[in-house]
């Protein structure tokens, strides 16, 4: 259970979040939905833990985040897979990027490991490493754990999204849709508990948008807690079990998507997701 | 002779009031502070400016050699005659004096103090392969020192000997940190007693010491003949005032640290004196 | 070197009594601001476009171009001292200028030393520019130069430390200025052609290390203030 | 200073019969090698993860601390080579470990000399980096170091930039080395702490301008080697 | 008249379009559809001079303009706003950016003087220098030309997209819906014949959406060109008077927009449209 209590955030001398409460269980998604500019993002970095509220307490499973130690916070960031409104790729190959959350839950051992059979050393020189491992007592033909589980799991979410012939391309080469799916498949190869996504089908087509969809709700029903920002309301009734809607600084009405969409308790609700609001 | 009236400003100009002398010497007359007090009654006199530019010896020669310098004031005899067979200087006059002094470290590993050769103490340096640090810059004191080398029996090398290619205040110093000997002019010595762990071992002529370890110091004007461009009739009016006794004066009356550190050469009963005479001229021309 | 303030004794390497009259340090302090600060100046007007253009642009060898460029940081001061004294030389081909031993050779070696440090860190500066912003100046309407200046600003801070580091080098270098400049004060103490760290080398070399250091560190601060004078501008810049 | 090869006649300035033995030659060439490479590997060892750090966080006096590296630039040479010297002579703090004349003792001055301008272009490097890329490396799981390390992969060019200037700085000063290492030679020619620099320096001083050009051209050909070999690493590092 | 013309362009070994031609009159919008990575953008970077196509040729006007010399081109630029699918701001204020597009259409002459009466000079000095104009004859009360008709653009175009408060805020503070309303004013402030919109409300909410999409009908209305590269579906039902689907390598259908969505010659057409193609 992830939660934000009576949150506070400001940015310079202006306000974004005034006492905001919004609490996202396992296997439930959540959709944020609200004007431009009203503080979508912000609520979902502060649920990141990239943004430290000015009051008020962000919760992961009763721990208090920012009360704890650094590590702790490490720890809860390590549970997180994040997609940003806007891609935030690595200036890297595709595959490199979604490898990144993978790489950095390894060991540094590991993590040379992988980095020196990738990377650096010809196949002429892995080949004569094993017999080595094989001398001194290993099993030369052991696959080579870290490395190769990462690279499953990276083909698999390229895959999900459609781009698994691209994970040798470079980021900078990818069109705006191709980079938000990579963008996805980064945050959703390392089996995050939470997910948090902010617009991300902002940039794609209805056949895209409908990968993703029903990634979010496979997600969902494997027990992973979605936080999902969007300006589609028709997303938001799609795929969201409930919805919080932000105007002004706070969050006006949440309830089941159904009972917003179709009766919500304000006024401004109404108006705001039928495109009348004028603020 | 040869090269009058050809100088920078012409002859139509009133007078030299305004223009700027250019002189080459090396550091180690520069260091010492002479030059400030022997340039203001010169540019008082005329109403110029010399312009002092403080070069190694090779670099101040060179400098000449191009041209870039109207004068040059070294104290390396050999290159110094060279440069006039070549028939770049015109006019070199015998200025001063100071000496050479053998220095080591209080200790003395190889026991020269006092000796009254300079050749002998290099000698019984090498002998006992105590450190020595020479300047290694072709300067006049690396000259000076090379020649003393020539004439004793042993040879420097070996791990005892380190070249530094350094100024003599830099050579002082590393001499000092590394308990090693070296030749080194007085001037500069003396100025830099206070910071270094090293004693005067073998006197220079001054003290008493041997004439090998004299140090004379020549001044030469740029051939305009060479180097139109040279302000010649400046360089021989500068020559002039260095070798009259007004500046000898102030040669002899020049104190660091309550020494003397020159001693005037000009006004000898017998000057030394070298002129430039183009080839083919007779001998009897060439004053 | 200026008569009553040579002798005075030296109590230790930092607790020295300064041993210079005033005129004399004004004098080489604005001799070396001059020769710095136009050096750099000429520098920055020639490198940023340089850099704008090498870095907006492919084209085969525009790597090989590169390290041309970052090996012009590598410029031993002596070396461009020499090759700036061939060229201002009496025989040189600039030798009618009669530029030997002037503050303006001095700039001419300061400029050639300057110039690749600006030049390459500006480009690494502007190569860092993202493509989006660079191709929205150009379709919005821009000219190259629009566009270029675009990028400088995007770039501003890397362009910065670029000049800043030009300057650093240009004023603390020694080599070339002693070669071109000649290190020349009057004897009244008014500097020619010395700089303060010409001045620091020939206190350094008559052991006088005290008074070397405390040039050093009117030189160290100069330096601060003209940084601290540079970021206040850029800061200001930015909200521009 | 070589015995035969010391007479040998110079042609002109560029035209010179290379008047030293190869030994003499390779000896100083790789102490200025081995002096500037490894002062510039530990300044890169330092000042990559303070850029890093200052550029990645916000405090009070940031400007000022970033004013004060940038100052750094401007250290003149000499300065640093008498205040390494106070603290290696025997007299100084360090003066037991004996690293008066040695080549520890100048990769300690060009390592102060290095360090600022390593520092500050990174740190513009670093600055630069998109703070969405940032915050994607700190919001997907990574600790400080691997931001650090998303961070610098980002700046790489940059980086890459400010390693070349330091090397740049390191291999073409003479200023320090001279004080520290003392240019001492052998009398057989092998070099002990005498770099391409002081030698260069030495010849100029004996107006062998010449060979001083022909001991520049080396120079700035080991450093072009180095500035290629580097550029190259870089360029294929750019895919990974 | 804008066209492209047997246009190709590939990046890469890879070929993105090949022989395309699209026209857009004035007046007129034209809706260009098709999944991500097609080459939306590609079509809408040839369209600016911004990339210049292998083949075929770039009309404005009767002019080729790849054939015409850079003058030429500079003066076809001139004509054209574009909105990126990123916002591409530049870092600076939202009135800097916004004034860009007319600022490089001043003479030297007038940006110098704005720049300085804008922030350089105090107003004393600037009063000063009003006396001193008047006394070498000038009028001392005329309006400042350049820099006031400029101001006057940019608040309007920043007062459609409902952004006039933000205008001295710098855009880094901006949030992702913010930023793309900025651009769309950027793009507006110089009044330009062509107006290229790259998924312009992507980032944005139903309310924002309609109020960019009212902007684009005035456009039109007043004899603008609009070519829109959009996902959204029913954006282009509602504001294109034309569509061009691309998919594969090429534009596979045109044609008014209610007879592409309604009855379309391609099958794939209608699958597209409904999010059913799987490519
Ligand atoms: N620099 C490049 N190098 C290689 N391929 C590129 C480059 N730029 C774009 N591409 C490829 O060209 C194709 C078209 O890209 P473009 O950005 O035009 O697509 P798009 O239709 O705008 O897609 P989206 O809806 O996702 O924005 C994509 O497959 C993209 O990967
Ligand atoms: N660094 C900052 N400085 C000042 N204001 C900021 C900063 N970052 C965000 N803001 C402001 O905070 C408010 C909320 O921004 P946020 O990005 O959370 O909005 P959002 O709901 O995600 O909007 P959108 O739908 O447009 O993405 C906006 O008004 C924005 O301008
Ligand atoms: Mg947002
Ligand atoms: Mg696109």
């Amino acid at each position: 259970m992830f939660r934000l209590e009576g949150v506070s955030v400001s940015s310079g001398a202006e306000t974004v979040l005034a006492d905001v409460s919004v609490a996202v269980g396992t296997g439930e998604v959540l959709a944020v939905i609200g004007p431009s500019g009203v503080g979508k993002t912000t609520l979902l970095d502060t649920l990141a833990l990239s943004t430290r509220p000015d009051e008020g307490v962000v919760r992961f499973d009763g721990t208090a985040a920012w009360a704890a130690g650094r590590g702790t916070r490490l720890g809860v960031r390590r549970r997180l897979g994040m997609v940003f409104q806007e891609a935030n790729l690595f200036d890297a190959s595709v595959r490199r990027n979604v490898e990144y959350g993978l790489r950095v839950r390894q060991s540094w051992r590991e993590r040379v490991g992988g980095a020196i059979r990738g990377r650096l050393l010809s196949n002429r020189l892995v080949g004569w490493l094993r017999r080595l491992r094989a001398t001194v007592g290993g099993d030369p033909t052991a696959p080579d754990g870290g490395s190769a589980g990462r690279s499953t799991a990276v083909e698999e979410a390229l895959g999900v999204v459609g781009m698994a012939d691209a994970a040798d391309r470079h980021t900078a080469s990818l069109s705006g849709g191709e980079a938000q799916r990579v963008a996805f498949a980064r945050a959703l190869a390392y089996d995050p508990d939470l997910l948090l996504l902010d617009e991300p089908t902002s940039d794609l087509d209805p056949r895209n948008t409908a990968v993703i969809e029903e990634a979010v709700a496979t997600a969902r029903d494997s027990g992973i807690g979605v936080v999902l920002a969007t300006h589609d309301m028709h997303q938001a009734e799609r795929v969201a079990d409930r919805v919080a809607v932000l105007l002004g600084n706070g969050v006006v009405e949440r309830g089941p998507t159904a009972q917003v969409f179709e009766d919500p308790a304000e006024e401004r609700t109404r108006k705001f997701v039928a495109g009348e609001l004028v603020y | 002779s040869g090269g009058s009236g050809s100088g920078d400003g012409g002859g139509d100009r009133p007078g030299v009031a305004g223009e700027t002398l250019t002189l080459t010497t090396t550091t180690s007359t520069d260091d010492t502070g002479l030059l400030d007090e022997l340039h203001p009654p010169f540019e008082g006199m005329y109403g110029v400016t010399v312009d002092a530019v403080a070069q190694g010896t090779g670099a101040a020669l060179e400098t000449a050699r191009a041209g870039d310098s109207d004068v040059v004031m070294v104290h390396a005899r050999s290159l110094e005659d060279e440069f006039m067979r070549e028939g770049l200087g015109v006019n070199r006059r015998d200025l001063m004096f100071n000496d050479f002094v053998v220095v080591g470290p209080e200790s003395d590993p190889a026991g020269i103090e006092g000796m009254s050769s300079a050749t002998a103490a290099f000698a019984a340096i090498a002998n006992a392969s105590a450190p020595f640090v020479s300047r290694g810059d072709n300067s006049g004191t690396h000259t000076k020192e090379l020649a003393i080398w020539a004439q004793s029996s042993a040879e420097p090398g070996g791990d005892w000997y380190r070249e530094t290619g350094q100024g003599m205040g830099q050579v002082l110093n590393i001499a000092s940190e590394q308990g090693g000997y070296t030749l080194s002019d007085r001037g500069t010595y003396l100025s830099q007693r206070g910071e270094v762990d090293l004693v005067i071992l073998v006197q220079g002529p001054i003290e008493g010491g041997p004439d090998t370890l004299a140090n004379p110091y020549g001044v030469m004007a740029v051939n305009p003949a060479v180097h139109d461009s040279v302000n010649y009739d400046l360089a021989m009016a500068y020559i002039g005032y260095l070798t009259s006794p007004q500046a000898q004066d102030v040669i002899s009356n020049y104190e660091a640290n309550g020494k003397q550190l020159f001693f005037p050469r000009a006004l000898s009963e017998d000057p030394d004196f070298q002129q430039y005479v183009p080839e083919g001229w007779s001998s009897s021309e060439g004053r | 070197m200026m008569g009553p303030g040579l002798d005075t004794v030296l109590l230790g390497p930092l607790l020295v009594e300064f041993p210079f009259e005033a005129t004399y340090v004004r004098s080489i302090i604005s001799v070396s601001l001059y020769v710095s600060l136009i050096a750099v100046a000429l520098s920055t007007l020639v490198s940023v476009p340089v850099a704008v253009l090498v870095g907006l642009s492919d084209f085969r060898g525009k790597g090989v171009l590169t390290s041309v460029i970052n090996t012009g940081m590598g410029f031993p001061s002596v070396v461009v001292g020499l090759a700036v004294l061939f060229l201002v030389s009496n025989q040189g081909p600039l030798g009618a200028l009669d530029l030997v031993f002037t503050k303006e050779a001095m700039v001419l070696s300061q400029f050639v030393l300057a110039t690749p440090p600006v030049t390459a860190i500006s480009l690494a500066a502007v190569t860092g520019v993202d493509r989006g912003v660079r191709d929205a100046a150009h379709a919005l309407g821009g000219t190259r130069v629009d566009t270029a200046l675009v990028v400088v600003k995007q770039a501003r801070y890397g362009v910065a430390t670029a000049v800043l580091a030009g300057f650093g080098r240009a004023i603390s270098e020694v080599g070339s200025v002693l070669i071109v400049g000649g290190n020349i004060a009057g004897a009244d103490g008014v500097s020619k052609t010395r700089t303060l760290t010409t001045a620091i080398q020939l206190e350094a070399r008559q052991g006088r290390y005290g008074t070397a250091m405390v040039l050093g560190a009117v030189l160290v601060g100069l330096v601060l203030v003209v940084n601290a004078v540079v970021v206040r501008l850029g800061g200001r810049g930015v909200g521009g």
